[in-house]
């Protein structure tokens, strides 16, 4: 068995704080997926589950053992590094292969196992380059056919996909997620593409500034953010945020209302707010639909036409850049006037802390 | 050292730092050279240490304190060997540490017949002290030497390199290079090769041109050689003597002598004692030069 | 009977080797049941430190060749030799010999070829020429220059890339030195006399000084070599070259068209009448105590010490000088340098050199010499500058008295 | 115009190197083919008669062959030494640059002593006696290589440092022990230190002439750098010889050089990072 | 004036033919987009142009110049590398900064364009870091930095936005939209993010095996794909894809129909179609809605709740895998059986050769 838990662990580079008190269980089998802005110490923290980066403080255990100074090798782990860190001595196949060789694994094995990772991996044709001879993507492939190769306990992925086309990134995400389920192996996973972690996780963790900020299922977080910083980073495009003020607020509703907005009432319990509050509101660009009578009226100023889905920027009468993303695509021209409309359900409030109203205790 | 204030910081951490690391570069990695090391080489030296205190003729040795010390001190030309000592490193070191370079960077570029130059200039390093020393002596010699004739050709009266008195010194300093940049080149030369193309190809975008490739990547990306060729080549002109054993003796009169030559007259004369003495006052001015240097250069290394 | 073994440290001078050679193989021929392997080892103060530590080591060979004189003392015969003193083959050995391998009443080694001299190999072709006469005094040797210098040819021949040849005019003086000053050696020994309060001592350095003051050497004194010397002189470039004959067989092998004209005569003093000669004894063999098979190895140093062994030595090399060895005289056809030597043997006009007489001799002599001899250095700073150069050695010798 | 810009610089670069390298050489291989005579002279002439042969027969029939036995001597020491060295002054190299601690500048310095400080051969000799390897071939090979330690160890301690950290985390992640790290990932990264080490080695201890003559000795132990004595003495030299021999033995360490130089390739580590 | 011309190019390295004749004219201040799947030869492409790897054949004009042989210093680029290739020996600050210390630029230059660079990319903190000391996603901005600092006449992206956060991403995005439209410079950019090629776009270019696929605006591609390997690669989910036989044709629509699919009529001149001949059907996963009398009859396999949208895999009757894309947050639970339906106008036919029907000629 090998869940994984963190206790407090931090790690400062000098005087720099990276990982600032973590704390986190997660289940043998379970499918983590860090995510958080570039630079908040999610590789950090995979290092520091690896054994690669000395903790600081805290405890770190795995299955039942403390594992601060457990030795790399003996925790039974595999990693696919951010920067690959591939052998360039070695073929491919010998990249693959390489933790077999180690523990003198007989060669029919290594060779049989390296051809599966190969044909899971589109790589077969590759098998006897140098990392040197390979496109960004096939050395990226090479680094995660070492880890899946070693079939561990634990799985460490570092953005094992940022390099990879999108047919083959589904792959890829498809592949993980049976690996996922043949080995029961614990898979940590940072990813920056949130379609993966919303696909592939069992939980989202997300960091920010070397903190937990929170976990849970992903459409929980999609649907229920904790906080301003959670509601801005889950969902892309970004949430649209404004700055609201209550206008009047009891037990099962708030009204809030700017000069950018008309008022609107958000059923929620407003019974810690007065009147004159500020708030902030969120709405995400999806759940803005072009409505002749809706209260949000802006002038188009870009339209992104992806072709499933239209991404409208448009500008309120105060100035406010706000999105919205349409089904399908939508001709709309610069400097056309459109009103959007969203229902009260879709629209978030977040108190002058950053916290959710809605889930906020 | 830059990791003792670190972990003063921080208590706990030092401790980890020094378990992480353990576990992956053991210290027992250490132990065979260690023990060939300590007991072949700094065994035995240290004990002689002993023998610098003593009237010592191989077969008696009689403790007479710090005498070879006071003598050593008296020999007659010991201020003009230790200022030709340090004359003679500091041309021989830095001269191999520039031509090397130029060398390495030109033999590691495309050119025919490379693989035959680098040979050409890693030839007289092999070539044993007493051929060098001859081959020179003979082309340097004042009137038939060939390098006199040839600038007599171009209408320079060559100087006596050997023979005069304020220039036998830099006579064998140029021969030293002579036979020693091609070591120095073949370190640059695997320095050169070690630095990643993925630097030069950005470089090349950035618009540098050679000279400036050269400035600011090779320059800064080669020192990890830089700094071998500087220690190894510094130390060794420090204690060079064999080619001015072989070439000048020393002469004319005593105008090449350094301090390693000195000690080494003092063994051949049987003195042991005090050229035991002499050896740990060299050692001593080595020390006080290069210790500090290899300090300097090894915080100065890039790592990647 | 038994097949022995033994090895034979040599040094790697063409002509100890050529001896060595030629010895064993006229030992071996009596001695089908003896083979003796020969080692090389380089000469001079290196070829002295290995000496010096096999012995100290007790690595040494069964039989080795060595220093004889003051050098001798520094590998502790008394503790590492075996001594040959009630050997009968000792009184073949001539007592000249004896003396300069002997410490505290035992004698320990026999002689490795032949003495030498030191003083100056002249070309008697332009002695011929030029109608001259070889000189008995130092003044007659001046005006014989003289007379060459206007010839055309250069006088004296000096080789300081070489710096041990600028030597010669020191160590060889030491014949006049002792007709002035007959207890030098012992007086010099005991930190009495001294080459800077001594006049006659002092007079090599002048001498040499002379020399290069009157302009009487090749232009490129300092950058010819021994060799080089040679060949100036056989080729009838150069009259004088102040040398120690052991130069002879080289000339022989280079030159043996000219070597008919190639003379020698004792380094000229002030006085014609004590005119003589400073000899160099040859090496000597020794044995180790640690030696492998000491009967045997006696039995060799008796062969060398014999009659026959002499002669092999002579044929393997030429006969260069007397060899020591009562009863192995020279043959006829001796090269005319050697003939212009053997007088001064027979004469008994030979005094040994300082060397041999005292354990003392300072190591910086040559470079001293150089720089006298190149005009850099007065004769009186250079005789200070070599007192204190001794006074470095008898204390590293731990002598009484200094 | 241009191209005189483009190739007039490493023309003339080239062409200095030839002079200044080649020159030297010639006059070897001059005074390698005359005869005794002429070699005497010592000067910088072309040989009026070529003795090729003979002097190469001479000097290999020397002193019984000497050339030979000391040919085998010298390489099966160089061979060993070198072997050894390399592996383990390699791993010193980089446990040294890998792990930092308050003993490293220690080490340094008794590293640094190996090349400041001359080795002291009697106490050496007595103690190699006490163990029971004087004389012998292995003993020499350890002397060999504890004194050619110290410059290779700085060699390979600065090259390490441009060895990314990452591939030795990914190599213990996938289980090495420090052994394979070393063997297997770090090692043939250095190669070109390595060829570098090798070549200078190999004609460092090949050309020792010092250490075999006293840790050594005897005649069937000679090494090639004591053939030179068979020509070469304090008072007289036959030069021809001399420098035939000389060109004798230079021969095999060129040959190494030859091959290994071959081996320095450039981009080692090409395509093992990304950023 | 610096348009672009690639005529016929062609790389090969050693044996491997990498770039197979690529004829290409991009105009001056043009933004093209390179896409293909991983080790199709857009990097190697890239570095073609910018003269760090030799052109095997072929012509690569820069303005009115043939710059075969031109050194890649004097054409005029700059370029993001996949591999970063930050100099290790120089801060971020004098990473950013190089171009102009090369160009001998005045001091106070340097540093205010270093400045300007480092608030861009929200780096103003980390100016005086080592690469080493920097999380991926950071080294990848200071690839950029570098390169926008330059301000040249081309741009060469390779990739650059692979490793950060969805926000930064989108905010980088917009850097380079502003970037390219300041400049004016002409831009291109190799990216495997579907949302960036569609947004940034002028013109894409489908790479696919060193050969251009097909090239134009995105959403002419994303509607009117050249063929089977366009439709299937733009767009995120791809495109599902069923063989069919043509049913009956005329010159203004086909029926086509299989065991899957109930026949459909597709309005698509079928004048070059016989009745029977074999075709490829395609329809984006977003056309597809829930509908009950819909003639797609599926079960559903697995549900991705990605928050705005769902995504259905579901099975239909032959086994065949298939995948929709439904707005907003739908439960659909594993098992149940949903029909679907398309708009004809949404069906793609493809030919025997792969040929999109609509657009061949
Ligand atoms: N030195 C080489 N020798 C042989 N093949 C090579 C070499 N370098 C690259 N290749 C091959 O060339 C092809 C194109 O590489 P390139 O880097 O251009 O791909 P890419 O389109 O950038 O892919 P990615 O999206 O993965 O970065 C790849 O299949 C790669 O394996
Ligand atoms: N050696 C170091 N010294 C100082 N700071 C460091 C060092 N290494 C990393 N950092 C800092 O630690 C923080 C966390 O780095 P980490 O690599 O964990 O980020 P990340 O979450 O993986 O980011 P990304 O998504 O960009 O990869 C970064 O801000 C980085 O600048
Ligand atoms: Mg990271
Ligand atoms: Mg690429």
């Amino acid at each position: 068995m090998s869940g994984l838990k963190m206790k407090d662990l931090r790690k400062s580079f000098g005087a720099v704080d990276v990982i600032k008190g973590v704390d986190l269980e997660i289940e043998h089998g379970e499918f983590v997926v860090f995510v958080g802005p570039s630079g908040c110490g999610k590789s950090t923290l995979l290092r520091m589950t690896a054994g690669l980066e000395d903790i600081t403080s805290g405890e770190l255990w795995i299955g039942d053992q403390l594992c601060n100074d457990v030795e790399p090798r003996d925790r039974g782990i595999a990693m696919v590094f951010q920067s690959y860190a591939l052998y360039p001595h070695m073929t491919v196949a010998e990249n693959f292969g390489f933790s077999l060789t180690l523990a003198r694994a007989p060669k029919e094995e290594r060779e049989r196992k390296v051809m599966d990772a190969a044909k899971i991996l589109q790589m077969e044709h590759l098998l006897d380059r140098k990392p040197s001879q390979l496109s960004g993507g096939q050395r990226q492939r090479v680094a995660i056919g070492r880890a899946i190769v070693r079939q561990p306990e634990v799985f460490l992925f570092d953005e094992p996909l940022s390099n990879l086309d999108a047919a083959l990134r589904v792959d890829m995400r498809m592949e993980l997620s049976k690996l996922h389920q043949q080995l029961g192996a614990t898979m940590i996973y940072v990813t920056h593409d949130q379609i993966e972690a919303m696909t592939l996780a069992d939980r989202i963790v997300v960091l920010n500034g070397g903190e937990v900020q929170q976990q849970g299922a992903p459409i929980d977080l999609y649907n229920s953010p904790a906080n301003l910083f959670v509601a801005g980073f889950i969902g892309s495009p970004k949430m649209n945020f404004t700055k609201v003020k209550v206008r009047s607020a009891d037990a099962t509703s708030v009204v809030v209302g700017s000069d950018e907005l008309v008022d609107v009432m958000v059923p929620l319990s407003g019974r810690k707010l007065n009147v004159g509050d500020e708030l902030t509101l969120g709405i995400r660009p999806h759940v803005l639909t072009t409505d002749s009578i809706g209260a949000l009226k802006g002038t188009v100023d870009l339209v992104e036409r992806l072709g499933n889905e239209t991404i409208v920027n448009f500008r309120l009468a105060t100035g406010a850049q706000w999105l919205a993303v349409l089904s399908g695509d939508i001709v709309l021209k610069q400097g056309e006037a459109v009103n959007f409309a969203a229902e009260s359900k879709d629209i978030l409030l977040f108190g002058a802390d950053g916290r959710n109203l809605a889930t906020a205790s | 050292m830059a990791v003792a204030t670190a972990g003063a910081v921080n208590a706990p951490k030092k401790s980890r730092v020094k378990d992480r690391q353990a576990s992956m570069y053991p210290i027992w990695l250490l132990y065979p050279a260690a023990a060939i090391y300590g007991i072949l080489f700094l065994l035995p030296t240290i004990t002689s240490l002993y023998y610098s205190l003593t009237r010592w003729t191989l077969f008696n040795s009689e403790f007479i304190g710090f005498d070879n010390f006071i003598q050593f001190f008296q020999e007659p030309f010991l201020y003009q060997a230790l200022i030709n000592t340090v004359i003679f490193a500091f041309v021989t070191s830095g001269l191999k540490v520039v031509l090397g370079l130029a060398l390495a960077v030109l033999l590691t570029s495309p050119l025919i017949a490379r693989d035959f130059l680098r040979s050409v200039v890693f030839f007289p390093v092999l070539v044993s002290t007493v051929g060098v020393g001859i081959t020179f002596t003979i082309l340097m010699h004042p009137t038939e030497g060939v390098i006199n004739e040839t600038l007599a050709m171009i209408g320079i009266d060559g100087p006596g390199w050997l023979v005069d008195r304020n220039l036998a010194l830099y006579s064998v300093a140029l021969v030293d290079v002579w036979r020693g940049v091609g070591l120095a080149t073949v370190i640059y030369i695997a320095g050169i090769v070690s630095i990643p193309a993925d630097y030069y190809e950005a470089s090349r975008i950035d618009g540098a041109t050679r000279w400036q490739q050269f400035r600011h990547i090779t320059l800064p990306l080669v020192r990890p050689a830089m700094f071998t060729v500087i220690i190894l080549s510094f130390i060794g002109g420090l204690r060079l003597f064999d080619l001015i054993w072989t070439m000048t003796k020393g002469g004319p009169g005593f105008s090449s002598d350094v301090m390693a030559s000195v000690v080494y007259k003092q063994y051949q004369s049987g003195f042991y004692g005090l050229s035991t003495a002499g050896n740990v006052v060299l050692f001593v001015l080595i020390a006080v030069l290069a210790v500090p240097l290899n300090m300097f250069l090894n915080r100065k290394v890039v790592t990647r | 009977q038994d097949q022995v073994e033994l090895t034979w440290l040599v040094d790697n001078g063409p002509s100890t080797v050529d001896i060595a050679e030629a010895l064993v193989a006229a030992y071996e021929e009596k001695n089908p049941n003896v083979s003796i392997e020969l080692e090389i080892r380089p000469g001079g103060g290196e070829g002295d430190n290995i000496v010096k530590t096999r012995l100290a080591t007790g690595e040494m060979t069964d039989i080795f060749v060595y220093n004889s004189g003051s050098l001798l003392q520094a590998i502790a015969p008394q503790q590492t030799l075996m001594p040959l003193t009630d050997q009968p083959f000792m009184d073949n050995v001539q007592e000249a010999f004896q003396s300069v391998v002997s410490t505290d009443g035992e004698v320990f080694g026999v002689p490795y070829g032949a003495a030498q001299g030191g003083g100056i190999l002249y070309n008697s072709a332009i002695y011929e020429e030029l109608g001259l006469e070889v000189p008995q005094t130092w003044d007659a040797f001046m005006e014989n220059n003289s007379a060459i210098d206007e010839a055309g040819y250069i006088p004296v021949i000096q080789t300081f890339r070489e710096s041990w040849t600028s030597q010669i005019f020191v160590l060889a003086d030491f014949y006049n030195v002792l007709q002035a000053e007959p207890d030098f050696a012992e007086r010099y020994t005991n930190n009495e006399a001294k080459y800077a309060t001594s006049e006659a001592a002092q007079k090599g350095f002048e001498r040499l000084a002379a020399i290069h003051e009157a302009g009487y050497t090749n232009e490129d004194f300092n950058a010819l070599g021994y060799q080089e010397g040679l060949e100036m002189l056989a080729n009838k470039e150069g009259a004088h070259y102040p040398m120690i004959t052991f130069a002879i067989p080289s000339l022989e092998t280079n030159y043996p068209d000219q070597v008919d004209d190639i003379g020698f005569f004792a380094l000229p003093g002030d006085d014609a009448d004590s005119n003589g000669l400073t000899t160099w004894m040859p090496a000597g063999v020794y044995v180790p105590q640690t030696t492998s098979n000491p009967e045997v190895a006696m039995d060799f140093l008796g062969f060398i010490a014999s009659v026959e062994g002499c002669e092999a030595m002579i044929d393997a090399v030429g006969a260069n000088g007397p060899y020591l060895i009562e009863g192995c005289g020279l043959p006829d056809d001796v090269v005319p340098a050697v003939r212009d030597m053997l007088p001064y043997f027979e004469e008994g006009r030979v005094e040994p050199a300082l060397e041999f007489l005292s354990p003392i001799k300072g190591p910086a002599l040559e470079q001293i010499t150089v720089e006298v001899g190149s005009g850099f250095r007065d004769p009186a700073s250079a005789a200070e500058l070599y007192d204190q150069d001794v006074r470095k050695q008898a204390q590293q010798l731990g002598l009484e008295g200094w | 115009m241009s191209w005189v810009k483009k190739y007039g610089l490493s023309a003339a670069a080239i062409a200095i190197s030839l002079v200044v390298f080649v020159v030297p050489f010639i006059f070897i291989i001059f005074m390698a083919v005359k005869d005794q005579q002429q070699s005497a002279q010592m000067d910088f002439s072309w040989p009026t008669s070529f003795h090729v042969v003979e002097n190469f027969v001479q000097v290999i029939q020397a002193r019984d062959f000497m050339l030979i036995t000391a040919y085998i001597n010298s390489t099966v020491i160089t061979v060993t030494s070198v072997a050894l060295l390399v592996v383990l002054s390699a791993l010193v190299g980089f446990v040294l640059q890998r792990r930092v601690t308050w003993w490293t500048p220690w080490v340094d310095f008794f590293i640094l002593a190996g090349l400041m400080m001359p080795p002291a051969v009697v106490p050496t000799i007595t103690l190699m006696q006490q163990l029971g390897i004087f004389k012998t071939i292995h003993g020499l090979v350890l002397i060999e290589v504890a004194y050619n330690m110290s410059f290779s160890v700085i060699l390979f301690r600065n090259f390490i440092a441009t060895i990314p950290r990452e591939l030795d985390e990914a190599a213990i992640i996938d289980g090495a022990r420090p052994l394979s790290l070393f063997f297997r990932v770090i090692l043939p990264m250095l190669k070109p230190v390595t060829v570098t080490v090798i070549v200078v080695q190999t004609v460092a201890i090949f050309n020792d002439f010092v250490n075999p003559l006293y840790y050594l000795p005897g005649r069937e132990n000679a090494t090639v750098q004591l053939t030179l004595y068979n020509f070469q003495s304090q008072f007289v030299t036959e030069y021809n010889l001399l420098f035939m021999n000389i060109l004798l033995i230079t021969i095999p360490p060129l040959v190494v050089f030859l091959f290994f130089n071959r081996q320095i390739v450039a981009g080692m580590s090409a395509g093992a990072i990304k950023g």
